[in-house]
């Protein structure tokens, strides 16, 4: 075991890291959080200019145009990123986290010369088109039809949590192409480009506030037969091939944000005063987190092994999921905290005076969406148990 | 000792509910989502009409009380209702809802005021007093973003002083009095989110059955139920005590145990019934987040359940 | 809603208070713990006694010897037991408040006639034969079996968790009479008497190291066919009448003991010195303590509740289910805070020095055991889910 | 970078591992008890022969101690094994085993010592410095029923002094060391509960089929598991870093990170494992308690977790 950077991997974070610190100060202001259009514009002009650095794709394979980077040094362009303050991948991230990928598995060779430059170049944004109001824990239990009619399918349903819908150009779906089949076996993976008659997108508010996430409604949507990636009827394994490209470091950044929020939050405790003392003097309060910046600091271990056995292995495994279940956990019991402390002040969602109640806030708020998207704890629970122990399954 | 609902407390409880039921069912509430929580005079009045803010100068005790804001926690009734409720018996206009009474406690690290705009007298309560203030008067920034979009929220920078209309000893009184209240407020939230999360339990299907039918679902709301039935004791008791129908001398003590449990157990009740709703709970559209939103809020009020075990360990 | 006692219900309470003056100062000292023989003399002891003074079966109604006391008479004779610190019902438990009560409802004339008084008068001990190697919480599924042998019974199987099995003049058991039917269909409740050829008891040590249960061996234990109590194969239905008996008194010894264990907790803190301050001085450690004790006040609330309700049905409902899984939870942050506090001195099961080291570390062990006998937390949520709420049934 | 283990690390385990499963499989630790805990001295030198006091003697690291030492928590080994190890560089004998080397850390409410009747050396670790006694001169009060059946403790009125043997400076990095090489221990249980919880929640049926197939079963494991799981990276990093190949430079706080996660992450997979085997876990018979009783044991060691949370957020 050995935590410890090697010298290829140094020298690629010092070039990185020289290149972050002469461009980023010429980056243009964030838009704000809700201009959606703005904030594509945004994403893609980060993703061209890591596209031009040759920094874009960097878990991709080579021959494909990506990095073709491991997972450490996907680890350390995270790392810096972060550090330097970079923008996020914010819209691309389907594209390059998710699509992408499918396609570079999946995709027919006409496909992949088509919309893998596209996604790299920050020329596409791409939105996911799975979840149903019907299928969430339960997503092969899609309904969402799509009807063979001549060279076409013809699309009707609903789909649900498409991120940035209403500013992608295209959309990965899932779709029912066999009903009278086990449920796992009539689905179908297209790609579908966005703007087509039939097709409404609408806003789903969350509560936040916020409207990143479309509801889309198909009413017949016409989209050609050449757009299917895989073969029909074969959609469930397509999707599930990008699960396999998860290498350790979907929530890097997040827990290098978290981290910092903790330690933010220790600095906080000791400007606040509490019946006339130091809100710091409280040594619950101090055990608290201190539990949670040790907790943070081990995830952040966990999340090192998970790296290097998809290093080893091109698996992240168990550890996964592993993590997940105590990251959901761990970032509540910082949100908890953090508004137990502000008091008042967390009734409002953005910063009340000095106070960074934005971050917190929206820290709690998210906590909750993290014991849910993408496997809710309970699902989480069920996967290590089952396929990670070796318990019975359910039913 | 019959620590049962008598056939009067019933009727009342019931009367309320059956009041809130017709003319506050959740569309309405939803709806003044869209003034920025603006307080609808009207409503507020109907509400002084069915005797919420009047009942204990009306003759009425805690109990009562309790059980009545019981079920305006439970239909998620926004706006100063307790301070209007304690501001009845000395403030004119606040016991027939002619007048909205608001309240403010001073605050770190800052003190924050409700529903300023909608205010006609504002209390600030202090250790030294209660005092009373001119709205228009106060100085402050409102939230963009409040956290319950129900509770429009204005910082202040300084505590104003207004004029004194009780000692400390009455202080301490209203701060007792509006912990059980709360608490009520609380107990409210915790039994709408067992509701809902239920509801959905039954009618949502996931892999051919009723989430429901999974025990780690059902256990989500088995836990909510366990806590929301000791916080029901916890509040009833801390009740019948004020109106010296109780088995502890220390009513403070009593009004504490029944805040710290309710505070609690509406932010658990209230996550977990985001949870039990999987995605859509994390949607604005279903009610999930408002009752765990209002949680938060109410655990800010009088002193939250951190305050209230340390201050209970004080008399220990 | 009424918190006070009636006029009734005080003079109840004095003149038991006065009587327990009387007699507590003239009782003999406690037999050793693990003294099973002397313990139940003293029990016997201490049940002749209320006996004598119309004190006995203060739940059984008074046509079978009881003082058909209501629910809060009840939980006011248990709240002066406790408080002069009299004997509890120990060795009687199962006679008195489990097989008495069902004897009471289903047992023939004759049964009552031999069994009533003698329960009453502490003359017979009884134990419990329900619970199996094989059958725990799925109660019905247990095989142990009575096979008919003209006008007897032949027993053989395995019981468990038989409480005070070597010291019982009785058993009252659940046995399978046909296994030919559906689990709940094929069981008979049987009076045993203890001691038949063919019976093993042995003893079975509980992780504290004690030895008050016993594993209890048939081999073809012949028992009188006048020995059943209700019809043949109706002894699911037998066993079951017993729990509408509880009245939501089930705990208020325990429960009386909690609230002063934990407020003995604030003082030991008080007393004991971490790092040359008083342990007391730790904010967070006083708010661990005023939670606990809130919250224990809270159930007293609860217990009264139920008993309440129990007075005006003659059940206890969901309270009692409620009850016990949040009872179980809290009793165990009771005891880890306890183990904390005490530190290396909760390392001995006995008093170390004037440490009141017993107390908590056997209140520790026995926080683990609520959340397992008599229903686990796991099958209470699911009682409280089906029968409260109306959640389906698991399948 | 790679935080999996290395073939070396890989087989030095295993071999430990296979060395316990041959030499003290639980019937052996359990048979151990019917002694009051008296330590085997046969056993106590066959552990020094595969080196597990003697590692970083030898040339291995904290790393491969570690690996060692969560065997020895896996298969229940009682005895002053950390202490041993600690003492292997500065007390004759206690690397090859020759004498038992205990270990005492004064506390408050009160010094206990553990296993003192088969100790050869006493080290009295203070702040100040290490100290080392001859244990039949200490005197004090054996408990009649220790926790941990497996763990004798004598209760001391008077901390002895002794002679010292090392400064605060050494005594610092021991607590330090102790800790890490404590926690390898408790990440041991987590594992060895897992696997009865495991192997129980398979073969045990109600309502015919195995509870393991029950969501509230499941997932008590899953929970178990995760702790595990986050506990090993915790310890693993600690190891490393004292080692030098890790990523941070405060050792002393890594290593209060593995002995926090590593205390809350055994007692409550020793309490689950009671709590999955329902009524067997509660009885004597089933090794469930030993796991949960260890976990206690090794709790108060170098410092519990709430006793490093604070420390910890001492340096934030």
């Amino acid at each position: 075991m050995d935590l410890q950077f090697t010298d290829a991997e140094n020298s690629f974070r010092n070039e990185l890291r020289h290149w972050l610190a002469g461009v980023i100060p010429t980056l243009p202001g964030e838009p704000h959080r809700d201009d959606w259009v703005g904030r594509r514009d945004y994403d893609t002009m980060w993703q061209r200019t890591l596209f031009e650095a040759g920094y874009a794709g960097i878990n991709w394979p080579k021959e494909y145009g990506g990095l073709g980077a491991t997972p450490t040094e996907h680890l350390i362009f995270l790392e810096e990123t972060e550090r330097a303050r970079a923008p996020y991948v914010g819209q691309n991230f389907v594209g390059l986290l998710h699509a992408g990928p499918t396609l570079i598995t999946e995709a027919s060779p006409e496909q992949k010369a088509f919309h893998l430059p596209a996604i790299l170049k920050g020329e596409h944004i791409w939105c996911q088109g799975f979840s149903e109001p019907g299928a969430g824990s339960d997503l092969a239990s899609l309904s969402c039809r799509a009807i063979r009619d001549g060279d076409d399918y013809v699309i009707s349903g609903q789909k649900i949590w498409t991120s940035f819908g209403h500013t992608a150009d295209y959309c990965e779906m899932l779709v029912r192409t066999d009903p009278d089949v086990p449920k796992h076996r009539g689905i179908s993976w297209l790609i579908l480009p966005m703007g087509q008659p039939g097709m409404d997108v609408r806003p789903l508010r969350t509560m936040e506030g916020s409207t990143e996430f479309c509801e889309v409604f198909f009413d017949e949507v016409r989209v050609p037969v050449a757009n299917r990636v895989g073969a029909e009827n074969d959609g469930w394994r397509v999707a599930m091939v990008t699960l396999s490209f998860e290498r350790g470091t979907a929530f890097v950044s997040e827990m290098l944000q978290s981290m910092e929020l903790a330690r933010d939050l220790a600095q906080l405790a000791k400007r606040i005063t509490r019946n006339g003392a130091s809100a710091w003097d409280d040594a619950g309060l101090r055990r608290d987190i201190g539990r949670i910046c040790a907790e943070l600091d081990a995830l952040w271990a966990l999340t090192k092994r998970n790296i290097s056995q998809a290093q080893r292995t091109g698996l992240v495994g168990p550890g996964g999921n592993v993590f997940k279940l105590a990251y959901a956990e761990l970032r509540s019991k910082l949100g908890e905290l953090a508004m137990h402390l502000l008091d008042r002040a967390s009734l409002s969602i953005d910063d009340v005076g000095q106070l960074p109640t934005h971050a917190h806030v929206h820290g709690r708020i998210h906590a909750l969406s993290l014991g849910i998207a993408a496997g809710t704890s309970q699902v989480q629970r069920n996967i290590v148990a089952e396929r990670i122990l070796g318990l019975p399954k359910d039913r | 000792m019959d620590f049962e609902l008598n056939d009067d407390e019933r009727s009342l409880q019931e009367g309320i509910r059956s009041f809130l039921t017709g003319r506050c069912p959740i569309e309405v509430v939803r709806a003044n989502e869209e003034t920025g929580g603006a307080l609808d005079r009207t409503l507020w009045r109907e509400l002084a009409d069915v005797g919420v803010f009047s009942l204990r100068t009306d003759g009425f005790g805690m109990t009562e009380s309790v059980l009545a804001f019981e079920e305006l926690g439970r239909s998620l009734v926004a706006g100063p209702l307790v301070a209007s409720h304690l501001a009845a018996s000395v403030v004119a206009g606040a016991g027939d809802g002619s007048r909205i009474v608001g309240l403010l406690e001073p605050a770190e690290p800052v003190t924050m005021v409700e529903h300023l705009a909608s205010l006609d007298d504002l209390i600030v309560l202090r250790n030294d007093g209660i005092f009373v203030v001119e709205p228009s008067g106060v100085i402050g920034v409102l939230a963009e973003r409040p956290l319950d979009a129900l509770t429009p929220i204005t910082r202040l920078d300084d505590v104003p002083d207004g004029q004194r209309i009780g000692d400390a000893a009455m202080a301490l009184q209203w701060r007792r009095d509006g912990m059980v209240l709360t608490a009520g407020l609380q107990l409210g939230l915790c039994l709408a989110s067992i509701d809902l999360a239920k509801t959905y339990a039954m009618q949502r299907e996931q892999f051919g059955r009723p989430i429901g039918s999974f025990q780690a679902v059902k256990h989500m709301l088995a836990d909510m139920l366990t806590k929301a039935e000791v916080t029901r004791a916890a509040v009833y008791a801390a009740a019948v005590n004020i109106d010296g129908r109780g088995d502890s001398s220390d009513l403070m003590q009593t009004a504490r145990m029944a805040k710290l449990l309710a505070g609690d157990s509406a932010l658990f009740c209230g996550k977990t019934c985001i949870q039990v709703h999987g995605g859509m709970g994390f949607t604005w559209e279903v009610d999930a987040q408002r009752y765990w939103k209002r949680a938060c809020v109410l655990d800010t009020h009088f002193g939250n359940s951190d305050e209230h075990a340390a201050a209970f360990s004080a008399a220990l």
